[in-house]
């Protein structure tokens, strides 16, 4: 095994291993559990960081070994995955230096960072598997690891978040392991190619491969949170903040929007999607998550609901970036992977530290907390309006990419959704912004802990905030930039549609 | 004619010890039922299955049963058969459709018994259903003796139940002491008898435990206490005989219980005379044998 | 040959010498020991027969006795059967170290009694003989029940049921085996298994010792003796008669279709078996998942988890494809190990939460985590999820039914099943996951127990690594 | 009718009223005897199928020999399991549920 074989295996077990051990840790030992954290977090980006280079200069990250019949257990590092793993190995650092900062002085913290390493080794797994076999077994391992985080707190409540979370997705993961064994037995489980595999399947399988395709989107459709598979999602938000931040940005929901960008493009490809008409209800559906949980976002009254279906929304991006099938739209939909993850991620560190600081959880008790915690107002102003789309963020790159999309693909009205939709986001996030910074307190903050440092807040829970927020407006300045994610992209796109 | 008559009688019985109203009536019926059947048996040319039958179903079981039925409550709650007419119906069908299957096999002949004849100046022993427990198919036997410790070590796992030891019948104790050396005669004879005619190691066991029962309800017999390395024994010592002869076969010689032809006699003399003894003892106290004596 | 009568006969010997060992009424110490040992020189020359027969691939039988065919009893040594030699050793060594570390002290009559189930066991396996198999069933419902009635005067009903009905269903076969004597006039199976006909005395032979070997072997709809024996018994005997009993008779089952029965007649039974499976499934899931007690649970598991087999036998007998004899072997080992991990499992939080009610698991993830991982990695493997030993059966199953669109809804059935097994499984999982009371003094763990839960839980949770040589292998040992 | 025929006959149908009899009776002794008489059904059957060759045949008699050894052990274990059952479980004739938590 040369080193190009063994960087895959090295960028899972960097999180996998520290997480096994800080299980066996005791409750007081934090800084060795810091240390393993800190540890694994380095090691991982330093993979990352080579594997990027590597696969920039065209080297091939590959490694497999038996696991079933006609289905290997392959790790691959190819362009498509190193997108989301970097936005893993990037958001883990950030997130575990959050969730240290914001869990501070509460009990489990062994089993809640043994978990939240784990979860991230199964995110980095699905970004890396080479086949569905194998992505099956890390969205399975996710769905496991996860179900600890969201159940953090114990209580009934979280209890009952639990329970919906797990019978969505593991109806979702039954399904997804069906539709797996059916593409398994018209042709084993090959690697995931640009352009598709399943091109060479004989056309009389077409009602199969058309099943195979609804089992396989229906599964991945609940952890990308399609409407009506979204349930569990809002729900989920008893978690422990960092737990929602990784959910929403890194781990559980990209993961199934990921899955239904490797279906589309290197098992079905689509060329074959086309033959066989299969996206225009897939793309119908996006089409009305995208605006319908934008309406459902408007009614929430609690700050993280309404995050939480504003991710629903966000997501049915990436799902219609992929599904159009054109290049530019694919290029929209595989940026905004990445720009939704920071910005969102962004609006939830902010959410959290209102909450751990000020008490507040709901949107009416925000009313002028900019002047109470300015930098976090900030942080949390930059994502809002990235949501928005408004220039020069992040956000309005992966609009403009999808809106071009549509229109270049035919379908104009795609570029109308976008308007729509892009207004019913400054409606359910300018007025935040408006309250935060313009309103003027009403009463007393619900609590009230303000940090011996003198910062606003815990700086554990500041540094990571704004650094995210940095990255959301460098995205959108630097969009130009070979390196930056709409580069890469554009190089993923350049290898799926070989025009 | 007879037959026919005997048939119906033992039918009748069957079904009158179960739905007889009290539970006395149904082992009396039950313990006739057995002896009954002993009498088919004798009729159906199997004179020592008989015996068997009569010592063992009819004579051990019926003691286990009046002897449980000393010791349970009395039945408190009249037997409320639940849809007694479905499951009439059902096992009716059953017996129909077993019937056509059993009825063809009249005419068939199987290989297996001319198979003996040949083989038994080989088998060591002068009778064809002794051959085939101890030799031909001594395995199973084997194992049954095994079954037979199971059920022992079963009871002894049991708490012990308590009871009023029944008071011994005078005429029946003074009986039993002169009958005890006449049975344990008997039982020698019917060993030795086994490997000729009818007769062998079960038969012998059974009427050794048959009088040791006996013995025991009339407080003839000393205490007895598992913790006594002969009680250990005589359980285990058959079983043992066997698995040791197994072993060493299959070690030294031709195979799994293959006895050399040279020994072959003398073996399966070893073999009966140990089971004899085991189960003699195993089948006293599966019957009488008190749960303090097992546990200590 | 050899090798697999010593592992017979070593347990065997061990359980005379025990009983003779039994002295005074406490326990003698050194009797667990050699209880173990023995069992763990057992699973070697399981092994050694496993490896010379899985090499040559070859079947060899031997004639008890010396005597010729058909008149002596047959035992036969194939593959599967080394294989399922060494499973049965393998458990039994687990449970008997849980039992040795086991507070407050076991029985002493534990250690003959479960030597005994060890030999009825690997009779059972290698007998040929359907006379003397069901001279060995008899051998293992005795033992079977003795041990349950190790735990007292509360078992003792359970046990009662289970015994009067074991020895019904024996007789059902017993009749069953005197209609095939009177239409062959053989008991060796390897004979019959070439001149049976599918007329209506054999069919009828068929279905009768198909019932009793059903009602022994818990398969639905004949299971309802099961759940109150194993939730009364002693926590190892448990593990022994969910792991090991049931499937006993499960494999004479498997020997009656899949060798004996002419094909027509399989073919027949085939859709019955595995409609019969699905049922289980969903039937045992449904009361497992309403169970109130954390070993009624697991029982009820197992009722619904023999419907996976009985499904894979189904289909076998149905489709005549060779890979549903891989998962239905699968799934007996799989279900097997994550059955002796979860009711030992189950037994330390009997005696750690000092409950028997589910609800008492509430918070154990922080109060016995290891534990509580041993339960939760056996229970995901009963889901079947990946990479576990249940997710490899389940796709052995399920894999195989998408080739051809005809057999599509068989699928359901598994998918069925999943939901059902994640409900129940979930169910307790999730309460682990309660805040605990922290009130609660710190327990004094066996460290030793706990592990001992765990590791066949790990063994079952990474099967499916090796799952590629696993079911090829698996493909060549159920050839025969 | 030959006698082998009608003891068949009566065999199976001893052995169908003892199932019956397990299915429907409810007092564990008599539920024994019901199981018994299976036993008695069965052995009769194949004393029948022994007694159809002259001599009759001999391993079909040893087999019998063996379920009567069996079904004595089997039997004498269930009775004395039901009289410790019927002193030691308070003598309820329904299954007892496992009582509440034993903390």
């Amino acid at each position: 095994m040369n080193w190009t074989n063994a960087l895959p295996v090295v960028a899972v077990f960097s999180s996998l291993l520290p997480g096994l051990l800080i299980f066996a840790l005791r409750e007081q030992q934090q800084g060795l559990r810091t240390g393993l954290n800190l540890l694994g977090v380095t090691v991982k980006l330093i993979v990352v960081g080579v594997m990027l280079w590597g696969v920039s200069q065209g080297l091939d990250f590959r490694v497999e070994a038996p696991f079933l019949p006609g289905g290997a257990l392959i790790l691959h590092g190819d362009a498509l995955s190193l997108q989301f793993v970097s936005l893993s190995a990037v958001l883990w650092m950030a997130t575990t230096i959050y969730a240290i900062g914001y869990l501070r002085g509460t009990p489990l913290q062994s089993r809640f960072f043994g978990y939240f390493s784990i979860c991230v080794s199964a995110t980095v797994g699905v970004a890396l598997a080479g086949n569905l076999i194998t992505f099956l077994l890390f969205y399975e391992l996710l769905t496991l690891a996860t179900y600890p985080l969201v159940v953090h707190r114990g209580t009934r409540e979280a209890l009952d978040a639990g329970r919906s979370y797990l019978a969505y997705t593991v109806a979702g993961g039954t399904l997804l392991l069906m539709g797996i064994a059916v593409l398994h037995a018209l042709s084993g489980s090959p690697q995931f190619v640009p352009g598709g595999y399943l091109a060479s399947v004989p056309a009389r399988h077409g009602p199969a491969l058309t099943v195979a395709f609804a089992l396989l989107i229906t599964g991945l459709g609940v952890k990308a949170a399609l409407i009506p598979l979204h349930g569990w999602l809002p729900k989920a938000m008893v978690a422990p903040t960092p737990v929602s931040a990784l959910l929403h940005a890194v781990a559980v929901v990209k993961a199934g929007a990921f899955g239904i960008v490797r279906v589309i493009y290197d098992v079905y490809g689509a060329e074959t999607l086309e033959q066989l008409d299969l996206t225009a209800p897939l793309i119908a559906v996006a089409a009305f998550t995208v605006i319908f949980a934008s309406l459902r976002a408007l009614q929430q009254r609690h700050l993280k609901r309404r995050l939480a279906y504003s991710t629903v929304s966000q997501l049915s991006y990436i799902v219609l970036g992929a599904a159009l099938l054109g290049p530019i739209a694919a290029v929209g939909g595989l940026v905004h992977l990445i720009h939704q993850g920071i910005m969102k991620i962004t609006l939830f560190f902010c959410a959290g530290a209102f909450e751990k600081t000020l008490g507040v959880h709901r949107i009416s008790e925000m009313d002028g907390i900019g002047r109470r915690m300015p930098l976090t107002m900030s942080a949390f102003t930059v994502g809002a309006l990235g949501m928005t789309g408004i220039p020069p963020t992040a956000g309005f790159i992966s609009k403009w990419f999808l809106a071009a999309g549509g229109l270049e693909v035919g379908q104009p009205w795609v570029v109308w959704l976008f308007v729509v939709s892009g207004l019913l986001n400054a409606a359910y996030f300018l007025p935040l912004v408006y309250r935060g910074w313009f309103s003027i307190p009403t009463a007393e903050w619900p609590e009230d802990h303000q940090p011996e440092s003198g910062w606003e807040t815990r700086r554990m829970l500041l540094l990571p905030t704004l650094f995210t927020a940095l990255l959301t407006l460098l995205m959108g300045l630097l969009a130009g930039s070979a390196l930056g994610p709409l580069g890469w992209s554009q190089l993923i796109v350049a290898r799926e549609f070989p025009l | 004619m007879v037959d026919l008559a005997i048939g119906l009688i033992l039918v009748a019985l069957a079904i009158g010890a179960l739905l007889s109203s009290t539970l006395f009536g149904s082992l009396t019926l039950f313990f006739a039922f057995g002896m009954l059947m002993a009498v088919a048996w004798a009729r159906l040319h199997a004179p020592d299955l008989a015996l068997a039958e009569a010592a063992i179903g009819a004579g051990l079981t019926g003691a286990l049963l009046f002897n449980a039925l000393n010791k349970s409550p009395p039945e408190v709650i009249k037997e409320r058969l639940r849809h007694p007419l479905s499951v009439a119906l059902v096992c009716a069908a059953i017996l129909a459709l077993l019937v056509v299957s059993l009825l063809p096999s009249l005419d068939q002949v199987s290989p297996l018994p001319p198979m003996v004849g040949p083989r038994m100046d080989a088998s060591g022993v002068d009778y064809p259903v002794t051959a085939v427990l101890l030799n031909f198919r001594g395995w199973d036997t084997l194992l049954e003796i095994a079954v037979l410790l199971l059920a022992l070590l079963g009871v002894k796992v049991l708490l012990p139940t308590h009871t009023p030891a029944p008071q011994p019948w005078s005429l029946l104790l003074g009986w039993s002491k002169t009958l005890a050396p006449v049975i344990v005669v008997v039982g020698g004879y019917l060993l030795w008898r086994g490997s000729r005619g009818a007769g062998g190691a079960f038969q012998a066991g059974a009427l050794l435990a048959a009088g040791a029962v006996m013995l025991r309800l009339n407080h003839v017999l000393p205490e007895i206490r598992w913790s006594q390395l002969l009680l250990r024994i005589s359980v285990l010592i058959g079983l043992a005989t066997f698995l040791t002869v197994a072993i060493a076969t299959a070690s030294f010689g031709d195979g799994w219980l293959t006895y050399p032809s040279a020994y072959s006699k003398a073996l399966i003399l070893a073999i009966e005379t140990t089971a004899t003894i085991s189960i003699a003892a195993t089948l006293t106290l599966l019957v009488e044998g008190e749960g303090d004596e097992l546990q200590s | 040959m050899n090798y697999a009568l010593a592992s017979l006969a070593i347990p065997f010997t061990v359980a005379l010498l025990t009983l003779l060992l039994q002295r005074r009424s406490e326990a003698n110490p050194i009797v667990p020991a050699i209880t173990v040992l023995a069992t763990a020189v057992s699973l070697v020359f399981a092994g050694l027969a496993l490896e010379t027969q899985a090499v040559s691939g070859a079947v060899s039988h031997l004639n008890v006795g010396g005597w010729d065919s058909p008149l002596a009893i047959r035992l036969r040594l194939t593959p599967l059967k080394a294989l399922l030699l060494g499973f049965v050793a393998l458990i039994h060594l687990l449970t008997g170290l849980y039992a040795w570390r086991a507070k407050p002290k076991i029985a002493r009559d534990y250690w003959p009694l479960s030597a005994l189930l060890h030999t009825s066991l690997a009779a059972l396996i290698l007998s040929a003989d359907i006379f003397n198999l069901y001279v060995t069933l008899e051998l293992l419902s005795l033992s079977a029940v003795a041990l349950v009635c190790l735990s007292g005067p509360k078992a003792y009903t359970p046990a009662l049921y289970y015994l009067l009905l074991s020895l019904g269903a024996s007789l059902c076969y017993l009749m069953g085996v005197a209609v095939i004597y009177g239409q062959y006039g053989v008991l060796d199976m390897t004979v019959l298994a070439g001149i049976m006909e599918a007329d209506h005395s054999t069919r009828f032979a068929l279905l009768l010792m198909t019932a009793g070997l059903m009602l022994k072997g818990a398969l639905w709809p004949l299971h309802l003796w099961l759940p109150e024996a194993h939730t009364y018994a002693p926590t190892p005997v448990s593990a022994l008669l969910s792991g090991l009993v049931v499937k006993g008779p499960l494999f004479i089952l498997w020997q009656l279709w899949n060798n004996l029965a002419p094909e027509a007649l399989a073919r027949e039974m085939g859709p019955l078996f595995a409609a019969g499976g699905v049922v289980a499934l969903v039937s045992g899931g449904w009361s497992a998942f309403r169970a109130p007690f954390i070993k009624t649970l697991v029982a009820y598991s197992t009722v619904a988890q023999l419907g996976y087999a009985l499904m894979g036998l189904g289909l076998l007998l149905f489709l005549q494809e060779r890979i549903y004899a891989v998962a239905l072997w699968l799934f007996v080992l799989a279900h097997g190990l994550a059955k002796v991990s979860m009711f030992l499992a189950a037994g330390e939080m009997q005696t750690l939460l000092g409950s028997k009610r589910v609800t008492a698991m509430r918070g154990a993830t922080q109060t016995i985590p290891i534990t509580m991982s041993a339960f939760a990695i056996a229970g995901i493997s009963l889901i079947g999820m990946p990479p576990t030993g249940g997710f490899l059966a389940k796709w052995s199953l399920l894999e195989p039914l998408f080739t051809q669109a005809n057999h599509w809804p068989w699928a359901s059935g598994v998918l069925l099943g999943t939901f059902v097994s994640a409900a129940y499984v979930f169910r307790a999982i999730a309460l682990g996951f309660y805040q605990a009371p922290m009130s609660r003094e710190p327990r004094h763990f066996d460290r030793v127990s706990q592990w001992l839960a765990l590791l066949p839980a790990l063994l079952v949770g990474l099967m499916a690594f090796a799952g590629q040589d696993l079911i090829a292998w698996m493909a060549g040992v159920t050839q025969t | 009718m030959s006698p082998e025929l009608l003891y068949l006959v009566v065999g199976a149908t001893i052995w169908a009223v003892g199932l019956g009899g397990l299915l429907l009776v409810h007092h564990m002794l008599r539920r024994v005897i019901a199981v018994n008489l299976m036993g008695s059904g069965v052995f009769l059957v194949l004393v029948a199928l022994a007694a159809r060759s002259s001599p009759p045949d001999p391993v079909l008699q040893a087999l019998v020999v063996t379920g009567l050894v069996v079904a004595i052990s089997a039997t004498a274990f269930a009775v004395r399991l039901a009289s410790a059952r019927a002193q030691h479980s308070s003598g309820t004739p329904e299954v007892e549920r496992p009582g509440g938590d034993e903390s």
